[in-house]
């Protein structure tokens, strides 16, 4: 059953190859990027039905799994590749002109491998590489425009970013020094050997590289430069898609080796910072972009003080807010496309493209948390997930996010009110684009739908974080006979 | 204010790395999975350099992910490069020296780059330290004569082609239901130039990959349009 | 552990380390780019005594020869690689010591 | 107490990695900071070839089919050999952008370059200027003082 490895080879080989496919037809080369991405679509609804009973171990080049590396394909996994593609397929930056769109097209492809290998590897170093991957081609996203803004943000991006990855291979130096081996389950096996001060400052290491593309609190002064500067498309990947993958790292470590509770309180605070300075940023802010921008940084936040959380709980709960605002921010910002300037331009927009402001009204409200919509669902998990541990700093917690909660209504309540106030000389803002309204409506659609079959989505989903959170049953899987180095 | 804050900030996480270091047990490597592969890849792959089949077959899939980083950021450089305008007067032809220097290493570059990625599973280096070599042979002409236009187009092909390779070969495992990168073609002789089946082949794959990756890298950097300060 | 091996390891560490000072320190950029090489050459030969004959030459092929190259190309393009008087060049006092 | 060679590759390592972070942070100027990070990743790149080591290992190379009795830990070696390659990758990429950038912007210190970005993005979203008081009053798009070069 090597779907999931199909998913993370043909995207690289279309993207080796795009150039030479390019040159031999213009047609093919625009079309052969989305088209390689319905297929990891298909790939990955190939592969589900084998994942309902046990997740895929699928160990590379065929050695057994401490020597060689291990792709660990569970339920969580392939949701998170499967997000991906379909992610990227609806926001394929068709914006590019004719001379870059080649390049910018292999860039994507690359960005969907990384993603891809993120959501499935098994081997601490090789997520490292995956997220390296990522972060590359990312920088090459945002840097596309060609504006000088563009290039600065990304410039300053890249020094932040560099300097994490660096302090990630510290942290793998010293994890590697401790155990002597890098394969997850191993690692999970002898993760009491990480349990003293050494360990804690390599999981502090590896939580700051991973927290710069997961926007965690020190390391995310990038963002609302970045996703002001760069095309909104590739803002909306990096803010709804990448960010997911770099906190799924963050997860798969806390769940199997830093077990520690002082790993839970530090992310417990990151956290409740990231939420804090998110949020108040978002509501200064003066215009549509830099307001999403930072609202992600608190939304980040949330799902960080829910990942915080020990056991299952934790887990069904972070992933609930991460799918939710995977769902919703991407759609968002590639509205911000046509809407993305000071408020003040916003008057009118809702006469001149309906739908697309009620599609901007209904995700606003989700995010906020509305209670039929299912980001009520998902904050209502992450208060009951943190209170039911009963300690103050999670009640702390709790009243953070549901403070925050308050200034998102009243910022995106602000927005909602400049789209619809009626305007009689011509309208300034411009009409939405025929993409941006069909993912919007197709977002909002997607949205409506949960909210009906809300039950079942919601137990599935139960299952896969129970699956997800539970060690002994990792260990198990990569291990079937017991660890023999 | 800032910056004090900054130095001191660095001045803790100085004391707390040093803390943690001298409690390091320098030489006490636990050997866990490196014992393990040191015994068993010259019998499973073949190959006398034994890091060459940590990178190549074990761990096969970070040395595609690491050839994937060095294409993407060729890549990206190639897209805010751009083309040089035809108008821009090339820089000036290089002195005497390096004219003739150039013209006389050449063919010594290639070989040495070629050797050391064909002797890649047998003596230390492979292919991107050939690689890089060859990408120095590559670029060294244009160097000496600025004017001459580096072929991107040629190199272009010849870098896809080479990244195709790679996953080709490690798609070519899948056909006959083994896993993805698996090597194959037997393992020969150990010790001998053809032994390790198909980890020579995928490091002459990434070898011609970075050469030609990085010449044009190198080529856009040097072609940036020359403003004279 | 040979005997001598510790001290090839002491002055390369020595070595290495005035080179990362001096990369902060030196005022002209393109002696900055060659202290990063003697930087990278140290390390190559503290890989050489660790046992890493590959990774000494990568370290020497890529972290000395690549960056070395693609830092001074790009230093000619931005006007920096002369010994930069400061009539001729704009000198931030403010940003170095 | 003269220190062992692990102390000895201890401070090089780490002095390495503090000296990076002290150059990524206090200093200004764009091609320091290039160098600073790349001084911090060959510091961890030392740390991570350390972390494999045992004395009177041989290297993991078998010379005309003899096996050494013991040998080096081959993992840690294939880890940097990618390490490095990556940072040499990232490093040429954020070269050209800082080629790009001194085109557009003509400036390479890192506080300038950030006031004028700010500048951009807040004039292309046309949100008025947030005019600090203690600023001269300066037209939004010229840059703040273009350097000689």
């Amino acid at each position: 059953m090597n779907a999931p490895v199909l998913m993370f080879a043909l995207p690289l080989l279309t993207a080796f190859l795009l150039p030479v496919i390019d040159r031999l037809s213009g047609l093919a080369g625009r079309w052969i990027g989305p088209l390689v991405l319905v297929g990891n679509l298909l790939l990955g609804a190939l592969a589900w039905p084998h994942l309902q009973d046990a997740p895929l171990v699928l160990a590379m080049g065929g050695f057994r799994p401490p020597l060689g590396i291990v792709f660990y394909v569970d339920r969580m996994a392939m949701l998170f590749a499967m997000g991906v593609a379909l992610g990227v397929l609806l926001l394929w930056p068709a914006w590019a002109q004719d001379k870059d769109r080649v390049r910018i097209s292999t860039l994507t492809m690359v960005l969907v491998t990384a993603t891809t290998g993120l959501a499935l590897s098994g081997d601490l170093f090789n997520l490292f590489v995956c997220y390296e991957l990522a972060a590359i081609s990312s920088y090459g996203l945002a840097a596309a425009g060609g504006s000088a803004a563009a290039g600065a943000a990304t410039l300053r991006y890249m020094v932040i970013s560099s300097f994490g990855s660096a302090l990630m291979l510290i942290g793998i130096a010293l994890v590697y020094q401790a155990t002597g081996t890098l394969n997850l389950a191993q690692l999970a096996v002898l993760s009491d050997a990480l349990a003293g001060p050494q360990g804690l400052i390599a999981f502090i290491f590896i939580l700051l590289g991973a927290g710069v593309k997961a926007e965690l609190f020190p390391v995310n002064a990038w963002v609302p430069e970045v996703y002001g500067a760069a095309a909104q498309r590739v803002a909306g990947i990096l803010a709804g898609i990448v960010s997911k993958l770099a906190l799924l790292i963050i997860v798969r470590l806390l769940v199997l080796v830093f077990r520690q509770p002082e790993a839970q309180q530090i992310l417990l605070v990151l956290g409740v910072l990231g939420v804090i300075t998110g949020e108040l940023a978002a509501w200064r802010a003066q215009d549509l972009t830099r307001m999403l921008a930072c609202s992600s940084i608190g939304q980040l936040g949330v799902m960080f003080v829910a990942f915080s959380i020990p056991g299952p709980a934790g887990v069904f709960a972070g992933l609930a807010v991460a799918l939710h605002h995977m769902l919703v921010k991407p759609a968002l910002f590639l509205l911000a496309e046509r809407w993305g300037g000071a408020l003040t331009r916003l008057p009118g927009a809702a006469q001149k493209s309906p739908l697309a402001a009620a599609c901007f009204v209904l995700l606003a409200l989700s995010l906020v948390g509305i209670p039929p919509l299912p980001g009520f669902w998902a904050k209502f998990l992450v208060v009951t997930a943190a209170l039911g541990q009963g300690t103050p700093a999670y009640a702390g917690a709790v009243a953070v996010i549901l403070a925050a909660a308050v200034i998102e209504a009243s910022y995106l309540a602000r927005v909602a009110a400049h789209l619809y106030r009626r305007v009689t000389q011509p309208l300034s803002a411009n009409r939405q684009t025929r993409a941006a309204v069909t993912v919007a409506t197709c977002a909002s659609a997607a949205l409506v739908s949960a909210t009906l079959w809300l039950a079942p989505l919601g137990n599935s989903l139960q299952v896969t974080a129970a699956q997800a959170a539970d060690r002994d049953s990792y260990i198990h899987n990569v291990f079937p006979q017991g660890v023999q180095p | 204010m800032r910056r004090y804050l900054a130095l001191l900030l660095l001045m803790l996480m100085a004391l707390l790395l040093l803390a943690v270091a001298m409690q390091f047990g320098f030489g006490a490597a636990p050997m866990r999975v490196g014992s393990a592969i040191n015994s068993a890849a010259p019998g499973q792959v073949g190959a006398a350099n034994i890091v060459t089949s940590v990178v190549l077959a074990y761990r096969g899939i970070d040395t595609l992910g690491e050839l994937a980083i060095l294409f993407t950021a060729a890549t990206a450089a190639g897209l805010l490069l751009g083309q040089r305008p035809a108008t821009t007067q090339p820089d000036p032809e290089a002195g005497f020296i390096l004219r003739h220097a150039a013209d006389l290493l050449f063919p010594l570059l290639l070989v040495v780059g070629l050797f050391i990625i064909v002797h890649g599973h047998l003596t230390p280096g492979g292919g991107f330290q050939g690689g890089v070599i060859l990408a120095a042979a590559f670029f060294l002409p244009l160097l000496a004569r600025p004017a001459s236009r580096f072929r991107h187009g040629v190199f272009g092909v010849v870098e896809a082609l080479a990244g195709a390779a790679f996953i080709g070969i490690g798609l070519l495992a899948l056909t006959d239901g083994g896993p993805f990168l698996q090597p194959m073609l037997g393992k020969g002789v150990l010790g001998h130039l053809v032994s390790a089946g198909t980890l020579p082949l995928l490091y002459a794959a990434v070898g011609l990959k970075v050469g030609t990756e990085l010449a044009g890298l190198m080529a856009g950097i040097a072609a940036y349009e020359a403003r004279d300060p | 552990m040979q005997a001598y091996a510790y001290w090839i390891v002491l002055v390369s560490v020595a070595v290495m380390l005035t080179g990362a000072v001096s990369v902060l320190v030196l005022r002209q950029y393109m002696a900055a780019v060659v202290a990063t090489a003697v930087v990278s050459l140290g390390a190559s030969v503290i890989f050489v005594v660790l046992r890493a004959p590959d990774v000494a030459l990568t370290e020497a092929a890529v972290g000395t020869g690549l960056a070395g190259v693609i830092m001074a190309l790009s230093l000619r393009r931005l006007g920096l690689h002369r010994d930069d008087d400061p009539a001729h060049h704009r000198e931030d006092e403010s940003g170095e010591r | 107490m003269t220190p062992d060679i692990g102390q000895v590759l201890f401070c090089g390592s780490f002095g390495l990695v503090i000296i990076g972070i002290f150059g990524i942070v206090l200093t200004n100027h764009l091609v320091r900071i290039v160098l600073s990070i790349a001084l911090l990743e060959t510091g961890a790149n030392l740390l991570l070839v350390m972390s494999g080591y045992r004395p009177g290992a041989a290297a993991p190379i078998l010379v005309d089919g003899t096996v050494p009795a013991s040998m080096v830990d081959p993992v840690p070696q294939a880890l940097v050999l990618t390490a490095i390659v990556i940072g040499v990758a990232v490093q040429a990429f954020m070269m050209v952008l800082v080629l790009r950038v001194h085109t557009a912007y003509g400036t390479l210190d890192i506080r300038e370059i950030r006031t004028l970005l700010e500048r951009d993005i807040t004039h292309a979203a046309g949100v008025p200027l947030p005019v600090s008081p203690d600023e001269p009053l300066a037209q939004p798009h010229t840059v703040l003082h273009r350097g000689a070069q």
